[in-house]
This record gives C-alpha cells, structure tokens and sequence, in this order.
C-alpha cells in the first residue's frame, strides 16, 4: 500500500473536526426557518451539500461514514440535509464518468435544482430484458440524432434532461453497443406522453423520440460503452434507497418517480411493520375472533417481520463494506408482502371490497393497493427474474442458454420496438 | 336460432350408473356445439373489446336495440323460459354454456342478472311468473335479482328487508328495507327480491317504477359489472310462490352460484388465452417469454385452474339439470373454486403481460377487475368453503 | 376411402352378435369356481383373453368398442375378464413392432402368464431426460452384449424377460441411437438388486447389466429405431390406465409396479374421492367445528373432486376418440391433492404426526403418505416435467433453446451413468 | 475454546435507537464468527453422515465419551451456564449459533434437550439449580424436558402432571402423570418437569433414577431425535423456583421456542446447501438441471425462506439477550416460521434430488423428517400463529 491520498487524509478526519466545521458553517450561514436568501446556492458551494464529494466539485472529499456527521448536525440545527452525494444520482453519475467539461456545465445546475433528470432506459420491447433496447442513435457531425421510444419514465413531465441509452452499434451483441447521453428534453423531437394508469394516475410516462437530438459533448462515456455507464447510474440508484430494504436497482430507480408512490398507498398496512392496522381493521369488522383471520394476519405480520429482519441483517452487511446476499431478497419478499396483504384486506372488507371511489374509500384504498402490488411483482424486475438474479448471482446456479448472447444484435430476435395504441 | 333441448334424465346414462351419467354430461352434443358457437360468433360481432369499453364509459350499459336483438334473433333471455311461455325450454347446462361465452368477453349487458331472474321466476308459480317470463323472453324487459344488502351476505340469514301485510294468496305485500349490491339494479324493470316474512325468507317480484322504489348507482373496482343500492319503503311485491320458502330460496342461491361459476370460468378461460398468446408473442432476451419455464409454468398451473374450474361449473350445471342432490356441495364448491381459479388467472395474466398490463388501454385490469370483485360478490370464497365444509357433514 | 378389411367388417359385428358368441363360448368351458382344467389355457388360445387381437394372434379382430361387452358377459357369469389386449403392454408392443417370429415365441408365454416382463427404461443418469440413457449394446454377430444401469424397475425380482432400451449408435443425437429388445434376465450377466426406499419397502431394483447378453432375433424394431418402439410400449402403458385419470406414461408404467402400491398407501384419503374420511378423522380429534380445519378440508376436497370430473372429460373425449388436453392435467393435479392431503391429515393428527410404526398406526400411514406423494410428483415424470409438457403440448408455447438436439450423444455432457454407494 | 461473551444490553446501541440495536445483533462478532467456526468444524468433524447414520441405528445416540468431550474441549453444554457454576456464562445468541451448527447436520446427540433443560435450570432458583447445572457443564449429566403429554399440547394449558405435596420451601414434592414426546429421555439424568400444582403450572427438577419413575421409547418418524414417554408415579421432585410461576414458565418456553427455531434454521440451510449443490452437479437434456427456472426458482425460493428464518431466529436469540418485551411476539413467530421454513425446503431438497431422495441411502429423508416430526414438536405453526396473534392484539 502506498501514501494516503489528500482524499483519503481527509477521509480519516475525525468526526468530531467534521463536526466543528459543519457546526461553524451553519452557524454562519443558516437562518432558522428557511436557511435565507440564496441558501440552495451558498450551500451547494460550500460543499456540504455532499459532503463526500471531491473539494473541486462542490463536495468536502469527506470518507461516505462520515456523512452522517453531516446529517446530525443539519438536522440539529433544523435545516434539512442536502445530502446530494447520495440523492443525486445524475450528479453522481456525470461525476463518475464525465468529462471535466462536463462536471463544469452539469453538475451545478443539477445541485441547484435547476435542472431536473429524468431516466429513459426502458422501451417498450425491452423490459425485463433492457440491454435489448432498440432506441437509435445515428452520428451526424457533433452530434447525435435520436428515434425510438422509451417507456415508464418518471418525472419526464417535470424533467429538463434524461439520461438516455441508445443503440450505436448493431454489428455487435446488445449489451456492446450502446451509448450514453445526457439528453436536453425541450426541443421539439421529443414527446411525453403521460400513462394513463390502471389506477387512474399517470405517474409514468412515454417518451417518444423522432429525430431527437443531442451534442456529442453531451455523450457520456466512450461511444459504444454505456452500458457501463448504465451500470453506475443503477448503482447509485441502489445507493439511494441504501442497501437496507434490498431489491433491485430498477425497482428503486422508480422509487423517487411514480412507482414508489404508488406502492406507499398500499400502506397504511405495509408501511407500518408490526401488521397494527390489520389488527385494528379485524377489530373493527368483528372478525378478531376468526381463527381463520387470525392464521391469516400473523403470516402476514410474520412475513412483513422477517423481511424487516432481512433488512437489518443486509444493512449491517453493507455497514461492514460487504455485499449481502441478503440484499437481493427484499424484492421478491416484498412482493409476496403486498400481494398477501392486499388479500388479507379484501377477506377482511368481504363484500364491500367489490366498491371503489367515495362509496367505500377504504376499499378504493384496497382496490388501489390490489393493483399496486404488480407494481412490486413486475416493475423494476420482475418476480421471475428477481429469482433468476437469488439463482444465478447469489447461489451460483448455472445461466440458461442464452440465444443472443454472441449474435449481432441486428440478427437477434426482437420484441416491437414501439407500442402500439388499440 | 333455436336453443337445443337440455338434456333429459338420463339419457346419456350407462349401464355402470352414477359416473357414466356424468360422463353424458360433459359430453357436449352437436346442439351444445352450435349454441355455444352461435353464441361465441354474437359475442365476438357484438361486443368487441372497443364496444365493451364504449358501453364502460356510457351512462348505461344497456342499449335496448341490442337486448332485444338478443331476444329475438338469438333468444338468450328466454333460454331458461319454458317453451309455454316464449322460451327454449333449455335447461342449466345450456345456460352455463352462454353465460361462459359472456363471461369469456366481459360482455357489459344484463343477461346474468336476467338469467338469475329469470331462474328465481321459473322456480315460482304460473300465475305469479308466466307473464313476466314472456315479457323477459321477448326481451322487453330486463330483471335482476336483489339478494344481499349492505352487509354483504348471500344467505338466509343476510336479508334483512322486511316482507309484511300479505295475506295467503300473496296479495298486498309491501316491502321495507335496503338491498345492496344489485346486478344492473338501474336497468333492471323487474327486480327479485329476497325479503323476511314473520315465517322466513322468500323471493319477492317487484316493479322498478313502483312507489316507494329508489335506487343509487354504486361506484365499483370491476368497470363491466354496475351495481346499485335499492331502497324499498312499502313499496308493492308479489311473492313468487309461498312468501317463505326457504328451501326453495336455497335451491335457488345454488342454482345462482353455478350460474355464476359458469360465467367466471368464462372469463378465466379467456383470460389465460390471453395470457398464453402474449406469452408467445412478446420475445425478450432473443426468444418468446413462453419459452422460460418461469412464464411457461405460470401458464400451466392456469391451465390446471381453468379447466378444474369448467369442469366444476359444467358439472354443476348437469347436477342442476338432473335436479341431483349433489347440487348442494356442487354449487357453493363451484362458486368457491370458480372465483379463486379466475383470480388466479387473472393475475397470472397480469404478470405475464408485465408493464403493460398497468396501462388503462390494456384490456388485462378489465378482467383482474372481474375476477376480483366477482369472487366476493354472490357470497366470499370463503364463506362457500364453510359451507360446503357442512354439507359435506363436517 | 376402401371396402372394408375383414378385421373392420369384424369390428362391426354387432354387440348383440359378440355378446350370444361370448355366452356360448363360456357356456362350454366355464366351470363356475375357478373355469376348470387348462382354463388360462382354454382361454387365450379361445381369443376371448384379448378380443381386439388378430384372428391370427390369440384374439377376435373386435373392434376395441366390443371390448366392454365382451368383459361384461364374463362377469356375469362369474368369470374375470382377461382383457389381455388392455392389460399386456408386452404382448401389445410384441404384436406393433415384432416379426411373425417374434409374436409367435414371445406372445403366448406372456398371455398364458409363463413369462413375465418389467421395464428397464430409466437409468440413474437419464431420468427426466429419458433420451440420454446410457446403456449401451454392442452388437457381436448375431447377438448383443449390454452393459449398463437401469433402476426404478418394479417387478424385476419377478419377471423372466425385461423390456430393454441401450444405445447403440453413439454418434448420433440422442433419441436416434437406441434400440429395444426383449431381454431374458436369467442370465449371469443380469444382476437385481432391490432398492431401499424411505418408506422401509423395495418396491423398486436397480439392474446392472455387465455384459448380458441378447440375441438379435430379441431385437424389436429396427437398430436405431428403439425410441419409436418406445413410444408404442408408453402408449399401451396408458392404455392400461385407460385415458380417465389423465397423466403421464411413466407414471402410469410405474401403476402396476411398486409405485401405485406406494401411491395407493396414502389413501384411505385420497382413494374415496368425496373426503370423507377427512371428514371423520376431523371429527375424531375434535376439530370438525374448527374454522380454518374447515376450510382446509373444503380445499382438499374441492381439489379431488374438479380432479375426477376433469377425469371424466378426459374420459369422455377419449371416448369419442379425441385426444383430450384433460388428460395431461390429471397427474399434476394429483401431486398437488396428495402433498394437500398429507398437510390436512398432519394438522389434524398436530403432535402425534411425529410418531410411528406400532406406536400409533395412523401416523405411520401418514408418514409414509407423506413419502408416497414425492412419488406422484418426482416419479412418472416431475411436477416440472408435467408444466412443461402441458405449456408445451397443451397451450403450444414454445420450447426451451435444446443444447443437445442437434449433437452426437457421444459429445453431449451426460449425467453419471450408475449409481455411486456411499 | 472459551466462549464468547453474550452482547451486553445497548453495545451496538445507535444513536437512533431501536432498529440501530437490531443491527447491532445481527453484526455478529468475531467471537460469534470463531465460535461458528468451531462448532462447525467439530461437528463435521465427529458426525459425519456415516456416523449420524451409526448413531441412529444404535441403541442409544448418546456416547458419554463423545459426550464428555463436548464439555471437556469445546464447553458447549456449559454454554449458557454461569460462570460460577462452571460454564461459560454466554448466552441466547450464542447458543442460538451452536444449535444452528447442530441442526445443520442432524447431531442426534442429545444437545437442544439438555439446553433447553439449562435454560430452565438457569431461570431457577440458585440453592436448586446451581449443582445440576455444574455437573450439566461438565458433562456428567445428560438433562432434558419433560412438557408436553399424550395430548401434544406444549403451553401450561397442556400440562395435567400433578405435582403434590410439598411445602412452601420446596421441600416433598411428589409428581404424578405421563410425559410424552419427551426428547432424549431415555439418556436424560436430569429432567426438567412441568407439573400443575393447585396454584398452576411449574418446573420441576427430577432425577432419571428416582423410585416411580419409568420410561419408554415411543417409535418415532424422525431417525435423528428419539423421543420418550416418562411415567411418573410419584417421583421426588424439586421445584426449579417457586412452584406456580407460570409467567416464569411462559418465558421459559418463549426461550425453548427460539432455541428449536434456530436449529430448525440450521437443518433448513443444509437441506438447501444439498439442493443447490445437487442442482448445479446433476445433468439433464445436456446441461445442469440448476439451469432450469423450474429448478432455479425452488431453489430462490427456498432461499428467501432459509434466509427468512435465520433472521427470525437470530432476532429472536437477540431479543431474548436484551430480554425485550419483543420476545413474547418473536418466539411463537420464530418457532412457526422456522418449522415451515424447514418443511417447504426439506420438501424443495427431495423435489430436486428427484428420484434419488427416495432412497433410503441418501441423506435427504433425513432432513425431511426431522423437518416434518420438528414442526410439530414444540406446538404446531398454527398453534404458535394463533399465540402470536393474541400477541399482537388479536
């Protein structure tokens, strides 16, 4: 091993010298209440809106234990943490892998909130199979011009660029010849369409892409390469849920958008482990006394708390720096989580489970979550792939055959590449 | 069109008895074949998906023209009317088989509630019921039945609604209380209602414009099914037979159950189609999701599902026709199983279809929605289970 | 279409015709009691045995609709029907596939009961994957020397020949290198040995052939062709369970070997098809009125009867000759109702379950159910095997990428070929 | 070896309290991970397969020497003794790790039973305790407990033993009844009774060889835990602590229930080790049947489920370390969520090995049974999901 770092150095700083510096800083710069004029801006330039970012990009190169510290003390105070080094995964990932022109342009006006990302990764043929995506983009000069369509994306209304994977090479197999763009959405080849959801909202969105374009300054990572980019940015995604509640990387990406607000609504039961607002609604409709009820809330309340166990057993992993097996579980657990509960709460409603709306707001909520719990089974992986991922990755079993895994991706059998409106 | 007679007593029985009868009964004749194909071509013409969804959005799902196109050139509502009246004069296995059709397309119209009407009014006397047998056969007026109320249940011991005033010959009966749930209780003309007597509870013919008669529609999860609130305040009745035949009340419920057991097989049949045909449509990682045994198993353990639960409600639907004893473990038996395999299907077909199927315009949600509600409607899974658990003498 | 054969013209002799022959026939040489001297005898070489043989081959030429008439004249006068053309799979697959030479040996032995056949088909290396068998025959002038395992063979301590598939061409893909011969098993080269099973008994051997020896006038079918034979031999396995009760082949095979024996031992519950001794096993210990004992007995009930009247739709197409999709449901079905009813008669018994032998009869029944039920879902084909063959042959999805369809057997990766003892 | 401190109360206390001490417990120390390894090695090393094998057709599966040894060299029967008596005063997390080891690989040695009876011994009163619970440790004694009846029932409610006589010290007890599914009681020296005195239920220390006592070997479907019926007609016997503390003896079994789970989550991990490892050897259509979903995802499946259940246990073992009120509600949900966890993947383990693990010789059915035999000893799943949820509130 060689001499530390400056940036390892400053990893080592105690937390309690962290803690004086915050403490100092916030002293000086924050007014109860709000924080005061131009707070966002003083803030992301003093660094401690992610803290472990490095000194040149806005951060304080702080170790990633350390951010805690800096949390304690915002928080002390009354001001929220920022916390950008965890929350801000386009940030991040522009900070991993691009150029320092392009941390110089991007990064800032994502800090500030002035720029808002959105993610088109999925297509409409290439869902649980994303590598297979068929979005092209075609080299004209400086720059690149788009066509596909991407699907399920979040926030694309609320958005002012996405991070785009596109198909750059179709000479070669799927996962190697995609590249990755941080793409301007106001301009005129790109649609958003909102989803018009089974459950009557439209968190997610379409994206259609007709002659899209977007300057090679604005590619990130070698041409060809972005799946490896892919790979980062789902990475800081996981980053931001934290390895805690285990689950794939696509499941959490969808939960700062819509998705994550729609599987909270299927709370209050989920949210609250421990199983009390079963409890309290078998009260309510006299059926405490059902032995059948009784065997069908305690597997539930038991199912909810062995996940909640996993959880701890899998962040204590991560604490110690170590990748857990268990992390991989929490998906398909949860998935089997709000499809039971959805169950036990229809038994419970009986009858007036077939009503919805302000009828019967409480089975609305049911019907609601009933739907909602494919959101789990489906979105961000599927539960047949969550268990090829338990399979493959973390008992060492074997992978299928894989059809198209050395064929041209121009030779491979495709789903439809758009979808098509009835 | 004429519907083909049902099968009569006995007439596909073997010599070895009871189990070759039942084989006669699963086995279809050509006029079976016909009706159902018959029925499947009107379906499929009639209410395409596109119309099905027109008919969701409209005020009402029921456009007379068409009902009474299906009176009269297929006679569907006069399927179970005995021929005296203007019927066919078929039987349950016929109607099982019709209503499988419609259940398979999520068919918006009243013929099930019709159908249980109808089933009620042949169960009770002549004088009461062969006018309004003809008038449901011509297809000038749509019935539905008013079981339930607001405590969901389907039994006896659910009706609540008080039946007074009458006298022995069924005169001058009023009915007073609120009945929930009601299948196309706006559309219906004539209601069945299930009401109390001092002696017990019995199955009442009630006019829709009668006095004392409101209704409210009820916001509902499945979009093909409306339902209505019904409040009756003395409003006048006319009892089907002797006001308080709770035996035949019962006969009744469980010729209900299959009926409606019939139509959910209907609808998980056509729901796994669905699934199995995007299964082999929707490629991902170079080759048809139904090439991966995670996919291909779901559709087999459906396929176990939607064909136990045809089996249950077709032979539910002979033990009705032989008027058998087993129609008292039959029926609650079907209506159980019929609602959990269509659920199970449905939401088979769900995660088959993956994102998709959470979009609005994709028809999966129609038939989860179906599936889901109807497994409560008509009396919970579980309640049939209990019950079936008695009649089997535990 | 022609006129007529005389086999056909015979097939359409009326019932009424076949009944007065079958009448006079047993009027002449029944003997109530027991049919006399020479009547096994009297009886094959009659026709009588096996109706729907040829005239030329110890049978009527009857059409196989003639067959209950025939059956129900013998009962009536207190004779067992034979019904050879039913019941002897070996005889039937001699008559498919054998030489006149072969018939006139081998089929009257059989039918006369002097001979008796197994089947030695699996191997401990192909077992799902019955095509990758690796026993192997190599011809040596007019004979074969074969080496090998079989196991799973019920019935092999008692028979005199064996119905045996090895492989005899190595360089070619695997279902296109066998044959199938006709085994005696007296012979130094044919060792038996019972298998010890979890259940205590031996139903089952294992066969190890060192160089056994086959003349080539043993041979049925063509070299090379001894999958073809095969799927006759399967076929009549299934006429033996007659189309009703659905299911594969390979477990039908096992029917009348130890597995069924096995299989049948988990009744008294799932053989009375209605539930009934659930439901007085229930009342026993008390927990007739107990909810949830309710609900589980109405489950395994319901499973057992859509099982039958599947049975009797399949029963019914099979009738009118069509092959029925019902049929490939039935044992499938069946492992879920035994496994089921394992679990409803383990919480009925509660902490009595974990006794046995003497100790307490009933839970040693359910026990060794408990074992019989691996038996209908690993034997005859896996629960997995049967998804597969019902998404596949039943619904048409297609199958799975086959990494030895096309390659020499010789170069497929194989299973270890026997058995290892620790 | 000496074992490792048990975690003390609020050692990995966070600053945000509660779930950061779950955390806390679920980061094993490097005194846990040695003591893991230990055991393991030990048991690999000293039961085989080949020698469990031996041991369950022998007479007995206790061998002193072998027996001796464990105390002696490794102090595991002194585990969770104090350390003034000779033991190694660790406590419920640790033991939890030691009978997971055992249970990996179905140790018919009479460990769990001599725990458990530790456990109540060391939840006793001193002046009784302290002499058993050092010959305990040091291998001189064999002990078990003796609870549930011919009834099967393992909570007070169960227990129709009488114990008589004696006198507010202690003093002239006598018991009087049949104990049944008695684990090891054949070996046993030293039981520990429950016994109904007129005030309620307690725990009673009774020695193997006391006059009235007589025993017998109930056949049994686990080849791997032998179980008895004792047969007490009037055998001396101590009170562990006051006679009736039936709070005492509820915590007791909450302890006794967590201990079983952990085992149980052992036995689970090694049915899925032998599953997945037999998955990825065994080779069908040309490639390893681990490569097959219909394979893959039993095996994932089972995963959740195994891993599930350590956690359950671990958090149970926890709980009972920082003696949380938590340990009312995660005993019974520990004991029930273990014992199917095991079931479901004993069964994936046989499913897998297909045809195989029908044979007598390969050690699958062995895990099977002591899966299927260890649900229901101890109180049923159903039972403890009822108790868990009048637990929770039900």
């Amino acid at each position: 091993m060689t001499a530390t770092t400056g940036a390892d150095a400053s990893a080592q700083a105690s937390a309690e010298q962290v803690r004086a510096q915050v403490a100092a800083w916030l002293a000086e710069n924050w007014q109860p209440g709000g924080g005061g004029p131009r707070w966002r801006e003083r803030l992301v330039d003093s660094g401690w809106a992610a803290p472990t970012w490095p000194v040149e990009w806005f951060g304080r190169g702080l170790h990633r234990d350390l951010r805690r510290v800096v949390a304690e003390e915002f928080t002390r105070v009354g001001a929220k943490p920022a916390a950008l080094d965890v929350t801000q995964l386009f940030a991040n990932t522009i900070l991993a892998h691009g150029t320092d022109e392009q941390k110089k342009s991007f990064v800032r006006p994502l800090a500030l909130g002035e720029h808002q990302g959105c993610l088109l990764y999925s297509e409409p043929g290439a869902g649980s199979d994303l590598a297979a995506l068929q979005t092209r983009a075609d080299r004209d000069g400086d720059t690149w011009v788009v066509n596909g369509q991407k699907v399920w994306t979040s926030g694309a209304r609320e958005a002012t660029h996405g991070f785009l994977v596109a198909r750059t090479d179709w000479d070669v197999p799927k996962h190697r010849g995609l590249t990755f763009f941080w793409l301007p959405l106001d301009q005129p080849g790109v649609d958003i369409r909102p989803i018009h959801q089974v459950t009557g909202g439209s968190e997610f969105n379409e994206v259609f892409l007709t002659d899209a374009v977007v300057a090679d300054s604005h590619r990130l990572g070698a041409v060809d390469d972005g799946w490896r980019v892919l790979q980062t940015a789902l990475g800081f995604e996981r980053l931001i849920m934290g390895a805690a509640a285990g689950g794939s990387s696509r499941q959490r990406r969808r939960a700062d958008g819509g998705e994550t607000t729609l599987a909270d609504r299927q709370s209050p039961w989920t949210r609250q482990i421990g199983g009390a607002d079963y409890v309290e609604l078998a009260k309510k409709v006299g059926k405490a006394d059902d032995p059948v009820t009784r065997q069908e809330i305690a597997r539930l309340y038991t199912l909810e708390k062995v996940n909640a166990w996993n959880s701890l057993r899998a962040r204590a992993d991560a604490g110690r720096g170590a990748a857990s097996p268990l992390a991989s579980i929490g998906k398909l657990a949860m998935s089997r989580i709000v499809h039971t509960g959805v169950s036990v709460t229809t038994n419970l409603l009986g009858a007036a489970s077939v009503l919805d709306g302000d009828t019967d707001p409480v089975a609305a909520e049911v019907n609601r979550s009933s739907f909602a719990a494919f959101v789990t089974s489906i979105g961000g992986g599927t539960d047949q792939i969550q268990r090829n991922i338990i399979g493959e990755r973390v008992l060492g079993l074997p992978r299928e055959p894989e059809v198209d895994k050395f064929v041209p991706f121009r030779e491979v059998r495709k789903a439809q590449a758009t979808r098509r409106f009835s | 069109m004429s519907a083909p007679k049902m099968l009569t007593s006995g007439q596909y029985l073997g010599s070895t008895g009871r189990l070759e009868a039942a084989v006669g009964t699963f086995e279809f004749t050509d006029d079976h074949e016909a009706l159902r194909s018959t029925v499947r071509a009107f379906v499929e013409e009639t209410f395409s998906e596109a119309q099905v969804r027109r008919l969701m959005a409209a005020p009402s799902a029921l456009e007379r023209p068409v009902w009474e196109r299906m009176a009269r050139e297929l006679g569907l509502q006069g399927l179970v009317v005995p021929e005296e009246y203007g019927g066919a004069g078929a039987g349950p296995v016929e109607l099982a088989i019709v209503l499988e059709e419609f259940g398979r397309r999520l068919v918006p119209v009243p013929l099930l509630s019709t159908a249980l009407a109808t089933v009620a009014l042949a169960g009770g006397d002549p004088a009461v019921t062969a006018g309004r047998l003809e008038a449901v056969a011509e297809g000038r007026v749509v019935a539905t039945v008013a079981l339930a109320e607001d405590d969901g249940g389907w039994d006896a011991a659910g009706v609540h609604c008080a039946a007074v005033g009458g006298d022995r010959d069924g005169d001058g009966w009023r009915l007073t209380g609120t009945k929930s749930f009601v299948p196309d209780g706006l559309d219906a003309d004539l209601l069945v209602v299930a009401a109390r007597t001092d002696a017990g509870v019995g199955l009442f013919a009630v006019d829709s414009a009668a006095d004392g008669l409101s209704r409210s529609a009820l916001e509902v999860f499945d979009l093909t099914r409306r339902l209505a609130r019904v409040r009756l305040d003395g409003v006048a009745a006319t009892p089907l037979a002797a006001p308080a035949d709770e035996a035949a009340f019962d006969r009744f419920l469980d010729a209900a159950r299959i009926a409606v057991a019939a139509e959910q097989a209907g609808g998980a049949d056509f729901a796994l189609a669905m699934a199995v045909g995007y299964a082999k449509e929707r490629v991902q990682f170079g080759r048809a999701i139904g090439s991966f045994q995670a996919i291909k198993h779901l559709c087999a353990d459906a396929f176990v599902d939607v064909e136990s639960a045809r089996s249950a409600a077709y032979y539910g639907a002979w033990a009705l026709a032989q008027d058998s004893p087993e129609v008292a473990t039959v029926a609650p038996l079907a209506k159980a199983f019929c609602s959990e395999a269509f659920f199970a299907t449905a939401q088979t077909n769900m995660q088959v279809h993956g994102g998709i199927s959470f979009t609005y315009e994709h028809p999966a949600h129609l038939y989860y929605r179906r599936a889901r509600s109807g497994a409560q409607l008509w009396g919970s899974p579980r309640t049939h289970r209990d019950l079936l658990a008695t009649r089997i003498g535990l």
